[in-house]
């Protein structure tokens, strides 16, 4: 048997997004900027994703920025607020701890050139306090940015309440919506948010496809200089294909948003449930209710993350340890630090995100499989007190 | 980063696992800082090394390098395992990714540290060259 | 009939290009960076597109970076080596007044950070000079970024010559090779270029994806920053189904190129005689030798360039007037000022584009529909002298 | 970028093109820099405007609006077509893309133009408020 249960690294093309897409390669393929049948073609697909993405998100289509994707949505944001925020004297940022290397490192470099950065805490259940939020928030502060749910442990932050506290402050928020797109309610207009990142592959959309939502009121600065598209706001001929497939396949899973993200959290349960029933000295990370509703991400006590992965992976089992970009690397996930696990636990991380595509079947064959598994990693581990 | 199918044989099929009661020399090298621990067990018989056994915590590479090592330094005289190079585990095992070298090099220490602490019980003296030195890789120096 | 000849503002995606993306919609979707099965056959097929890219361009793989496009290739390329000139205290760039936006709005905006900008002078042939060149680069020149082949005109630039003349000052050397990747011979490592920008969707591959190579011994900086993708240089979750469908593209282009371009110049040649021959007051824009196979570009006196798209159209033919990223904009294309046309001539252009899929018959009707259409317009017109 | 049916309409089967021999006046607004000519000949018959044809060298809009604006005044009291708005032209053709909304204001001013050049001829005052004021939109005069 084979389970993908690593959706939160990235998702299948949905046969939906996939349809809407082929004629673009080969049919629709004109340049959107093309004055011709061809090219009017394509801007009218443009027209209507565009208003597709708005829709679903509660905003307007000409807030909608389409961009390569999640980091350079982030990237984007991060800069045009904190450009902003230096052009009136404001060099303070605020995020967290625990936001993807897209957020941290673009917000890290700004540190480096004069900006003042303050990571909140995530706290042990991997969810930011209001109260701290409010207490960092300063006359000089740019740019609040919040991630919407975190990759790794996939805890949900309280996004409406941090958008109206910074509304009050008149302060920018940002949050990074990659992992809650498609998977949890979004409305930016009522939940207050000044700019939004998400990326179609992890809503069963294609690669290399994203948008950064951008309030009216705020000025965008371009991160890609050339050509007039996106309003002048993102050079390059528009990825048609990739814009109209993610378009569909956000359609898709907002207007399956109720029936689907209860099974997949009832999966999800299950999963939990029998994995901590079943073997001993595991612990869940991150708020057991607050979390995506596909997201279980367990600390494995005595054993290392890669070479539990391999072992699933030679029983058909794909998960992750930490987040797949980091991995590879040695040092332990950062999202894992970030809610004080200690080294050696942080290194016995296992991630399993599920999705609408995963059966019930499959959870049942994780939870067989991965006692075994975890049993003959101990077995060999020094760290292990063996019974 | 791929591992070669030597490398996934030892890690899924893993020689000499386990520990040795009664050894004559016993090594451990690594921390949890850096995500590995390599355990190394010796069982040595007029200095020929009659049996080994390896407890690791660790990546696929740091298992495999662990049961590579035992494999290679079992029946040897430990003169001649002391001499055991990573380089010599990385080519047993068809290579390693690079950011997995650091493995084999722990499974070299490992091995040399099992024979120094027998060296120590018996009372005789580690060769210079064959000493281990703290090469710094872990939180727990290099960042003081 | 309806004939596309705006092949340079964008191409269908071709058959094999098509199929070989196909798979990584739905079988092959795992993200490389995950160790599991999925994400190693990723990872696979992101090094083979790399070897294959790295091949053809003369290039080592790890010299290779994929990007979103064009544009953010030009980007990156053009801010890398501003960086590594500024820390030299080299601030002295080099380009040519007719560069893509996407260069000259990235090199404007180093003007704005104070660097000191040349633009060189493109004659009315469309071709730089290389003593001009020559004068041009001071002790300070950080870099010099001329585009392999023009994206209005089509003219060809030389490229070896600039790069040898580049290596032997130890001037960077970046080339924009959108127009030029597919259609003419590329070897960076005998043309002595230092950085080297393509992008998919001129030749038969996806939209949304380009590269930058960048020579070994030259430093990189990133553009979008976040996960260690592409070696750290370009954050983002690679867009493996375009990576894989540009390599494809890339190597049926240039494997065919001797086959093709051949073809393609004689429909070429075959329309630049028709129009010439049938239409009076016609002039071909830029060098007729020197120019890319498949591009034709006329002044046609007396009439405007939009409405003769518009009818254009209307009898089913796709081209472009400038180029397609400016349309919709009221100046003259700055490319045709920059060969010194007027601007009433420079408003009347016609660009006529052509790739392999173009067949005889189509030239023949455009060369057939054309001169009516004209005709028509210069009826109407209050600039053109009537008989 | 997309026209109206209306405009695409008015564009390809322009209405009243052409010039008249003997007018009673001629307008031309625009310049070559901007890339739009509009020339407008006026047929006056106590002050009604039997005919009108125009010249246009432009983009589809600037055509379409010429061709409408001359039908919006042909026939009518040279009184009531100075008061021909770019508004009026525009909702005549069901809208214009808004980078073109300069076209119906060009056909306006040629209109008022020509008239102007009647008026001119027969020596009457045009009202102040439909005098052509230069809106600096062209290089010639509003870059020095
Ligand atoms: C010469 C040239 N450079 C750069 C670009 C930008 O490429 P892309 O649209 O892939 O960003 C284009 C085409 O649009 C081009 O023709
Ligand atoms: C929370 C979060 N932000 C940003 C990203 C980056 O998105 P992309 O890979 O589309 O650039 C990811 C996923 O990789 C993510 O999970």
């Amino acid at each position: 048997m084979r389970v993908y249960a690593d959706n939160a690294a990235t998702t299948q093309v949905s046969r939906s997004a996939l349809e809407a897409m082929l004629p673009c390669f080969t049919e629709y393929y004109g340049n959107p900027s093309s004055m011709h049948q061809s090219g009017q073609d394509a801007a009218r697909l443009l027209i209507n994703a565009r208003e597709t993405m708005a829709k679903y998100l509660g905003a307007s289509p000409n807030e909608i920025t389409f961009t390569s994707g999640g980091s350079e949505a982030d990237n984007q944001a991060i800069i045009s607020a904190a450009l902003r925020g230096a052009r009136k004297g404001k060099k303070h940022i605020i995020s967290t701890k625990f936001e993807h290397h897209a957020v941290l490192h673009a917000v890290e470099k700004l540190g480096k050139e004069g900006f003042e950065i303050t990571l909140l805490d995530v706290h042990e259940d991997g969810i930011v306090r209001l109260p701290k939020l409010e207490a960092a928030i300063r006359p000089d502060t740019a740019l609040v940015t919040v991630m919407y749910a975190n990759n790794e442990i996939g805890t949900i932050q309280p996004i409406s309440e941090i958008g109206a506290l910074c509304r009050e402050k008149g302060v920018i928020f940002h949050t990074d919506a990659v992992q809650a797109a498609g998977h949890l309610e979004i409305d930016v207009t009522k939940q207050n948010i000044d700019m939004l990142t998400l990326s179609a592959h992890k809503f069963h959309g294609p690669k290399g496809i994203g948008l950064l939502y951008c309030r009216k009121a705020i000025p965008l600065s371009t991160l890609i200089e050339g050509g007039a598209q996106e309003r002048g706001k993102r050079a390059g001929t528009e990825n048609i294909p990739a814009i109209v497939g993610m378009a569909a396949a956000f359609r898709e899973a907002c207007e399956n948003m109720a029936v689907n993200m209860p099974r997949v959290r009832a999966l999800r349960d299950r999963l939990i449930d029998g994995v901590l029933a079943r073997i001993p000295e595991v612990i869940l990370n991150g708020d057991r209710e607050k979390r995506l509703p596909g997201n279980a991400n367990f600390s494995v006590t005595g054993i290392e993350g890669e070479s539990l992965l391999l072992l699933l992976d030679n029983a058909g089992i794909c998960a992750s340890s930490g987040s797949a970009c980091t991995s590879g690397s040695l040092d332990p996930s950062h999202v894992l630090l970030a809610i004080g696990l200690p080294h050696e636990t942080a290194h016995g991380s296992l991630r399993l995100t599920l999705s609408e595509y995963n059966t019930q079947e499959e959870i049942d064959y994780i939870i067989e499989a991965l006692p075994p598994i975890v049993e003959k990693l101990r077995m060999m581990s020094p760290v292990w007190k063996k019974k | 980063m791929a591992y070669s199918q030597k490398v996934m044989d030892h890690f899924t099929n893993p020689r000499n696992v386990g520990e040795i009661e009664d050894a004559s020399g016993v090594g451990e090298v690594g921390n949890m800082k850096c995500g590995d621990i390599m355990k190394i067990f010796l069982k040595i018989e007029d200095d020929i090394i009659t049996d080994v056994k390896f407890n690791t915590f660790g990546c696929g590479a740091a298992i495999a390098t662990s049961s590579m090592a035992t494999e290679l330094i079992k029946g040897k005289h430990v003169e001649e395992a002391m001499k055991l190079s990573n380089q010599a585990v990385v080519e047993a095992l068809d290579g390693l990714p690079p950011v997995k070298m650091h493995c084999s090099v722990l499974a070299e220490e490992a091995v040399r540290s099992a024979i120094q602490d027998y060296y120590n019980k018996i009372g005789r003296e580690m060769p210079e060259e064959y000493k281990l030195k703290c090469e710094g890789c872990c939180e727990d120096c290099s960042k003081k």
